[in-house]
């Protein structure tokens, strides 16, 4: 499974994606965040406040309830700041 | 139309080109955000980071809705990422209706959906470094109006 | 700026030119309002009289109102008299201002004014004949939102 | 003094303007207005609803009571549909 990550997020990871296999029991993208933030110091600290970002799988927003799997792509997505 | 760019781009040369194309329409909006340095926050450039793929889709996504909402003729988002300097256009949003209402609501829908739900994040660039912009609360405010 | 023409002219060289000479605006609304003729009501020409002189004067008072309520960085209204074929272009409102909420009231304003208090007068050419647009209540409505 | 008349009134008058000289008791664009009507059949019936007109003096628009004076060029302007 691909992780990409965004803006300062990406800049406080000191890194763009990750590839990640994560156990069956991670359903979810829900699951999916808490079980990248016990397995990466940074990332957990960089996500204190989750409810700020929104989730992509394959380049589409979707409910953090969405399941997820192997061969998805996920973003995790600093509040947006375009127009 | 939605154009994902890096490439920089004429606000005149757009709308022009758009218009053309819809003689049936009666009224155009059009809104062009620009990169501003003021000489309280003075900035050298904006950088603006994508997720292009994500880009694509969320806009047209918020497009059919202004589109079917406001029963437009025809919707154009145009948005820059990369390096930009002050003064050129950052992103554009035209709306083509049959009357001026319409023409300026689903501009301003556009827009306030835009600022919040399209993956791009701006840097500001200044004599001392760069900084993340932060996402203001007044523009999830603007968009949530809508849903009222 | 203040135009009030009897010659085409294109909607996207006015708002290249209006931008580029105010590098400190962040946003600019265009409003462009064309010549429609629809199945339902099929139209040859638009010939639009003018008082160009009130015109002038009254733009110019509609302007300054504008640019002093929303506090605008500058505004440009074009307006066409003559005859105007379907598709043509007959007037351009562009606010520029430092965000875009600012910048969309602006231009909402002077097009409600324009519409009620500009002395144009719009006549329908079709194959039978010619005819005078009636004024509507709907625009009289729209421009008094704005001293409640 | 001169009278401007735009559009459809203009048309229903067969003339874009008129000279005229008014009684020293016509001092106002509202006094103007009746006594024009007074004179002329077709402008009397032409503004039978007279509250839709504006009235100009030296092109700018005025309330109707505003005095006037000989050396003005006043307007008598139909509801106005440009934008």
């Amino acid at each position: 499974m691909k992780i990409l990550y965004f803006a300062w997020l990406r800049e406080r990871l000191n890194r763009a994606s990750d590839e990640v296999s994560p156990p069956a029991e991670v359903k979810t993208l829900a699951d999916l965040i808490i079980w990248l933030r016990a397995n990466d110091e940074a990332l957990d600290l960089a996500m204190a406040n989750p409810k700020q970002f929104k989730l992509s799988k394959n380049a589409r927003i979707v409910a953090w309830e969405t399941p997820i799997a192997d061969a998805d792509t996920i973003a995790i997505l600093p509040p947006m700041t375009g127009g | 139309m939605i154009i994902i760019s890096n490439s920089p781009f004429d606000p005149g040369t757009l709308l022009t080109e758009f218009q053309a194309n819809h003689p049936e329409a009666g009224a155009a909006v059009t809104f062009t955000g620009m990169v501003r340095s003021t000489p309280d926050h003075p900035i050298t450039a904006l950088i603006l980071e994508c997720y292009p793929e994500l880009a694509q889709n969320e806009i047209a996504t918020i497009r059919d809705a202004a589109i079917a909402r406001f029963n437009l003729i025809d919707a154009a988002v145009l948005h820059r990422y990369g390096r930009l300097v002050p003064g050129e256009p950052i992103m554009q949003v035209i709306t083509l209706a049959s009357h001026r209402q319409a023409a300026f609501d689903g501009a301003q829908y556009l827009m306030d959906y835009l600022k919040t739900d399209a993956p791009f994040w701006k840097q500001e660039e200044t004599a001392t470094g760069t900084e993340w912009v932060e996402a203001k609360a007044a523009d999830d405010n603007a968009r949530d109006r809508w849903s009222k």
